[in-house]
């Protein structure tokens, strides 16, 4: 018994002498490029991902891609600053496109426009969205290349609308027909007992985004384009986050208090809710989730239709070396081509980021087959950037906890506005 | 539950009958049947095991008798919760409440009670005198000795005024000397309260010098129920024999020869008309005298213990232990001749362990 | 009688509670077991799948989870047991100045632990180029005041006649330690062992802030990013895949319960 | 004999020491005045180094409507976790150690929540709260109580979750509560029922005072445990809606690890600091006393 605590004492020993040597491993000759990509955990992107990058490989020889999915976008800013900081070879990333103020804060990222040499490559720059460019460019240079984007569309259930006697194929277009249609589709049993709201905007996660969308609609940008003010006590913002609290409190087609991002998709799949807000993400998810015909529609207008641009960009890291770089553009170049793009947002569910990838031959047939995958692209024509500010992070949870302080019914709109305003003034005076 | 007057405190009789106890597959104890007399003082002795505690328990209501009943002064309290029992315990780790001072140990049951403040007074009072305790009163239990912690251990028993009190080997937990002191202390207070007794104890010393009776217990059986000197002089049965007395009763084997008893097979007989067949022969160290004409026997060894020496002499057939008085002196080696009075001679049938009163030395 | 009826009460009053605290596991396993629609039809003629265990598998690279938790677990314990025990013979068999100063020092930890100095923890694990290692999970947690602190009060217990008898037959200090102490705080050591590999394997603050990668994140954390995706949840395989990363050590504690239980039992009194 | 006194003894013990007291200083010690060192400074920013700014960080804690928030939330939920899982500990306990038939598997269940890493809890516990399709919702329903959003009312999250710790940390505190039950010779009990005193008087007078060292042991884990737990917010709330959920310790990861604030963190981290040493404080006060009655 005595020499088995020994071995295991020793074993435990041996044990921790390897794992302290476990990172560091030898590094072979071929420029390796580490990219953090923001995804949950493997599931279906990574796979994915890593798939794209194993073809990559085979058609480039000499460069290595190693991704490291590091959760949300949150998780995965933090953890790649982390690692800038710690000064782990990190060369390029996705990471979410309203970073580019902390990430140029930080001094981390280069400019595409100081990687690109030819002409080819500048027009490559020119091929995207430009409503998906906007998050990337400060200052007229281009920091970050769209990849995993997505914007808000609203889901509806037409065997609800069926049932309530709306047409399945014209779905609300404006706030005013939203609230008339939502009280319809609000199905009370006979003890009041909700057991369908009309519609649903999450108000957890990403509450500033599901903000965005209604105050762009209002005609109200959030912020300005350098990202140093913001917007959010200005008349339109008040108005629009007074009919968000409307749509609980006073037309009772939403249920009051917060909506949870991460369940709001079981409760429609659920037939929980006629409606949702949501990101083009979700789309796939749902499509293999629904029992019932469900269609996709641009969000409502009320000035304006309008719609926030979300989700990740690829940035090249300043710490990469010239040739890394230039690996690192021959990588982002080759993911963002117009065929790959093409497969990428039918197999994800997130939006062509260019024009032509809708022109090719499999994802115009997919569009045919499934029209809801279209309509991320056409409402582009009215998308906005999304929010975007130096110390993002920061100011966003002024906004955030704004938000939902109104929607649980502890502040009024105005006020609640103008206490946010107040804090991202004060953190955002000394970027200006 | 009516408490007793000052009057009523004087012992009540106990009756146990046929009282069994079974714990799952061990029978811990075996149809004991006993009669206490009010204001009697007896012991339950036994080596460890032997059911003694658990007999006790039984007594006090903590454990529930398998079959049998229980009588205390004529009523039948087998079924009653123990606080009903008119009955008071002193648990040999004592159980004092390291939380509660002295005081408020003694007066723990009174106060549960609701005695009035007067009477409580009074009999704390009382108690802490009897007992010494004046001093002690505010003090916690882990402050006090050993000694004073018995002390209050039996405070706690006395000014309860209950008629019966179950004490479980209260003793075991102090040093030798203080062990005297206190049984003489306790068997005392016994006497001056007059109450009725259940003392349990594995020490034959306790259980000789205070006992009025010793109900001797062994595998949940009772073996012999008896004054302390009748235990000594007719043990009933060789577990008695063997249990009672230091050193020990000499137990040697007895064979079958013409005319009477030999020591060993094909020996002369020594103890003529007794029946050698299946018999033990049962004789005190402290009863057997060195005289010429006895029989021979070699000193082995000797063990001196002030006013007398111990010999281990070799008998023809086996060892006996002889108990001398005085200064004889003897050594190892020394031929001596032993006496074994007729008188003091017992003897138990070899198969069943009893006492064979049948048989008669000499006669 | 009243007493009678107060049992039966108490009885069902405990079963309710027990019920209670049994419900929201057994909840989890109907979930994992069951298609999307009985989530809340609890229906008992339902059909049993493991598709949501073979679809949460293939999620999240659990296998990988598994070998993380169990290096930073285990590197982490052996650290401990090694560091602890010397550290505690010293405290408990040794005189030297400062020793009292020091251990009141060591016990700073019992109240301070590395959870809450998250902040500073990670600059100087990124300083020594330890982030995203399992070594910079375990350091900080492998000098354990708890661990010091139980084995000193064990060896402390250990009779010093039993030191000076090794000591007279020869045996040098090290050789008393093995010999001696060890094997006579072997339950302290299965106690504390089985304390410290429940605290790790659930451990989750530090590790979320230490790990970047598949490679390095243990199970918990790798759960809460399983649990969290981007689209919103699906509640069978999030129970399938939460039943993955406990089963482990709910199966061990289901198994030797007894053992754990008198294992917390012990390094909880002191 | 030599060897020892050759090799003196305060190098023997100081060697032995060693590895333990580098690692301890090096992540718990110099960690702590690090803290207090960098709460005196700004955060360093890209190019601009940290600047040493006196007591400006604690002002703004006094004006950090979400560190006040976070502080009264941490109270709270200190108040709705503390007495009932303690209560419902000693309860379970006094069960458990009885005769009650079923009482080992009532044990297990009791106890199965603390071998549960919070996050899976949280995993689970999640959907309970789950709005119009939860379980709470299903259950309730009966009673007349539907459409409660518990996660998403500020009046109810803090509560909701704290339901959750108690039924994750009782069954962890029925153990101590287990073990001292175990301790308390079974005379003493019996003396006093050979005195008369029912279960409860026996429990109030006797188990009760005997359990109070527990007790105070018991309380002081669960109010450490209160400002060690926010795993679960990582899942269900993230500390919304508006921080009517966040605690102190989820703001410092917050502050630290989203904003990248870390001074300001480390000002936060010295409030927690501070509040764990008077926890201690209150322990070593309460030994102290307790030392000349054992």
């Amino acid at each position: 018994m005595k020499s088995v605590f020994r071995k295991a004492a020793l074993a435990g020993v041996l044990v921790l002498a390897v794992a302290l040597c476990l990172p560091g491993l030898s590094r072979a000759k071929d420029i390796e490029l580490t990219m953090y990509y923001p995804v949950s955990v493997g599931g279906p992107i990574t796979g994915i991902i890593d798939g794209m990058i194993g073809q990559f490989q085979a058609e480039n020889p000499g460069i290595k891609v190693k991704a490291v999915y590091a959760g949300n976008y949150d998780d995965t800013r933090v953890k790649a600053l982390a690692a800038l900081k710690a000064g782990e070879p990190v060369q390029l990333s996705v990471l979410f496109s309203i970073d580019v103020f902390d990430l140029m804060d930080e001094d981390v990222v280069v400019p595409f426009d100081e990687l690109v040499a030819s002409d080819a490559d500048r027009q490559w720059m020119q091929s995207f969205y430009p409503a998906l460019m906007q998050n990337g460019m400060v200052d007229g240079k281009t920091y970050g290349i769209p990849f995993q984007r997505s914007t808000i569309v609203m889901y509806y259930n037409k065997d609800a609308f069926r049932e309530v006697g709306l047409d399945p194929e014209t779905p609300p277009a404006t706030w005013d027909e939203m609230v008339e249609m939502g009280k319809k589709l609000t199905k009370r049993d006979a003890s009041g007992k909700v057991e369908r709201w009309g519609v649903s905007i999450p108000s957890t996660g990403y509450p500033y985004w599901m903000f965005g969308a209604l105050a762009m609609q209002n005609g109200q940008e959030l912020m300005n384009d350098k990202g140093d003010a913001t917007m959010f006590d200005a008349p339109a913002c008040v108005e629009a986050l007074q009919f968000w609290r409307d749509l609980g409190a006073k037309h009772q087609v939403m249920a009051e208090g917060t909506i949870d991002w991460g369940t709001l998709r079981q409760k429609f799949l659920e037939g929980a809710t006629a409606m949702m807000w949501h990101t083009t993400g979700n789309l796939t998810p749902v499509r293999n989730g629904a029992s019932f015909e469900f269609g996709v529609a641009m969000l409502p207008a009320a000035k304006r239709r309008g719609s926030p641009t979300g989700g990740g960009n690829f940035y090249v890291f300043k710490q990469a070396t010239p040739e890394e770089r230039q690996a690192a553009l021959t990588f982002i170049k080759w993911m963002t081509a117009p065929e790959r793009t093409a497969a990428w947002s039918m197999q994800t569910g997130y939006v062509a980021t260019r024009p032509d990838a809708y022109e090719t031959q499999t994802l115009r047939q997919y569009v045919q087959e499934f029209p809801p995958a279209a309509v991320a692209r056409d409402q582009f024509q009215f998308a906005t950037a999304e929010f975007s500010t130096h110390e993002t992070a920061r100011v966003k949870k002024f906004l955030d906890d704004a938000l939902q302080a109104v929607l649980t019914g502890q502040k009024e709109p105005a006020q609640a506005l103008a206490e946010a305003q107040k804090g991202a003034e004060r953190v955002l005076k000394a970027y200006r | 539950m009516s408490e007793p007057s000052a009057s009523e405190c004087r012992g009540v009789g106990i009756s146990l009958r046929s009282v069994t106890k079974i714990f799952g597959a061990f029978t811990a104890v075996n149809d004991v049947s006993l009669d206490i007399a009010p204001g009697e003082f007896l012991v339950i002795l036994g080596p460890s095991g032997c059911g003694k505690s658990t007999l006790l328990r039984l007594v006090a209501g903590l454990e529930s008798v398998t079959s049998g009943s229980m009588l205390m002064g004529g009523a039948d309290i087998t079924a009653l919760p123990p606080a009903d029992r008119r009955l008071s315990m002193v648990f040999q780790s004592y159980a004092l409440f390291p939380h509660l001072s002295v005081r408020e140990n003694i007066v723990f049951g009174l106060r549960l009670r609701k005695r009035g403040a007067q009477e409580v007074a009074e009999r704390l009072e009382i108690a802490s005198r009897l007992l010494g305790l004046g001093e002690l009163l505010d003090r916690k239990p882990s402050e006090l000795s050993g000694g004073q912690q018995q002390r209050v251990a039996l405070g706690r028993a006395i000014v309860s005024k209950k008629p019966v009190c179950l004490m479980d080997e209260p003793l075991s937990n102090l040093d030798a000397k203080l062990r005297n002191s206190m049984r003489r202390e306790i068997h005392a207070l016994q006497r001056t309260l007059g109450i009725t007794m259940i003392y349990v104890t594995h020490d034959q010393v306790e259980a000789m010098t205070m006992a009025d009776r010793v109900a001797l217990l062994d595998g949940g059986r009772l073996v012999q129920h008896a004054t302390p000197a009748e235990l000594y002089s007719r043990p009933q049965t060789v577990f008695a024999a063997r249990f009672i007395g230091t050193p020990p009763m000499n137990l040697v084997p007895l064979h079958e020869a013409e005319g009477g008893a030999a020591l060993e097979p094909g020996g002369a007989v020594v103890l003529p008309g007794v029946p050698g067949k299946g018999v033990l022969l049962g004789v005190r160290p402290e009863d057997i005298v060195l005289a010429p004409g006895g029989l021979p026997a070699r000193v082995l060894d000797t063990e001196f213990l002030g006013a007398d020496l111990l010999a281990r002499c070799a008998l023809a057939g086996g060892e006996v232990l002889v108990r001398l008085p005085g200064k004889r002196e003897v050594a190892g080696g020394d031929g001596v001749r032993l006496v074994l009075p007729p008188q003091a001679l017992h003897f138990f049938d070899a198969a069943s362990g009893r006492r064979r009163d049948d048989i008669l030395c000499g006669a | 009688m009243n007493d009678r009826i107060t049992r039966i009460l108490e009885t069902l009053a405990c079963w309710t509670l027990a019920l209670l605290w049994a419900g929201p596991l057994l909840f989890a396993l109907w979930a994992a077991f069951h298609g999307q629609e009985y989530l809340t039809r609890l229906d008992p003629t339902a059909p049993l799948t493991l598709d949501n265990f073979a679809q949460a598998w293939a999620t999240a690279p659990f296998a990988r989870y598994y070998l993380n938790t169990l290096a930073y677990t285990l590197c982490t314990l052996a650290g401990q047991f090694v560091l602890c025990t010397l550290a505690a013979y010293a405290f408990a068999r040794f005189r030297f100045p400062g020793r009292d100063v020091a251990f009141m020092l060591v016990l700073v930890q019992l109240m301070i632990m590395p959870d809450q100095l998250i902040v500073e923890n990670y600059q100087i694990m990124s300083a020594l180029g330890l982030v995203d290692t399992i070594a910079g999970i375990s350091l900080p947690y492998v000098a354990s005041a708890f661990g010091i602190f139980l084995l000193r009060q064990t060896f402390k217990q250990v009779p010093v006649e039993l030191e000076e008898a090794a000591l007279v037959e020869g045996a040098s200090r090290l050789q008393v330690l093995t010999k001696v102490y060890i094997p006579l705080g072997r339950p302290t050591y299965l106690a504390y062992g089985l304390v410290s590999v429940s605290y790790h394997w659930n451990n989750f603050l530090w590790p979320i802030v230490i790990t970047n990668s598949v490679t390095t994140r243990p199970l918990t954390v790798g759960l809460a990013i399983f649990g969290a995706p981007e689209s919103g949840v699906h509640f069978p395989i999030i129970s399938a895949g939460t039943l993955i990363a406990v089963a482990p050590l709910l199966l061990a504690f289901l198994l030797f319960q007894r053992q754990f239980v008198q294992s917390f039992m012990r390094a909880g009194i002191k | 004999m030599t060897r020892i006194s050759r090799t003196p003894q305060w190098l023997y013990g100081w060697l032995l020491l060693l590895p333990s007291a580098v690692l301890l200083i090096a992540f718990t010690h110099y960690p702590i005045v690090r803290t207090l060192y960098n709460s005196f400074f700004t955060t360093p920013r890209g190019r601009i180094p940290a600047r040493f700014i006196g007591l400006e960080n604690y002002q703004a804690l006094l004006h950090d409507e979400i560190f006040l928030r976070v502080l009264v939330n941490n109270f709270l939920f200190a108040l709705g976790t503390i007495p009932a899982s303690v209560g419902l500990a000693l309860l379970m306990a006094v069960w458990v150690n009885g005769t009650l038939p079923g009482r080992a598997l009532a044990r297990t269940s009791f106890f199965t929540p603390t071998v549960l890493p919070m996050v899976a809890v949280a995993n689970i516990w999640l959907f309970f709260y789950t709005p119009q399709v939860g379980i709470l919702e299903k259950m309730l329903a009966p009673f007349g109580i539907h459409g409660v959003n518990w996660l998403g009312d500020p009046s109810t999250v803090l509560w909701c979750l704290a339901v959750m710790a108690v039924w994750k940390e009782a069954g962890f505190f029925m153990i101590f509560y287990l073990a001292a039950l175990q301790g308390v010779p079974p005379d003493l009990t019996e003396a006093a029922r050979i005195e008369g005193a029912g279960r409860w008087y026996c429990f109030r007078r006797i188990t009760w005072p005997l359990l109070m060292p527990t007790t105070i042991f018991v309380l002081l884990n669960a109010t450490i445990n209160c400002f060690k737990l926010v795993d679960h917010l990582f899942i269900m709330t993230k500390g919304g809606p508006d921080n009517a959920s966040s605690l102190l310790l989820y703001y410092i990861y917050e502050t630290a690890f989203a904003y990248w604030d870390t001074a300001y963190a480390s000002t936060l981290t010295v409030v927690l600091l501070g509040l764990l040493a008077l926890t201690a404080l209150v322990q070593f006060l309460y030994l102290e006393r307790r030392a000349h009655y054992r």
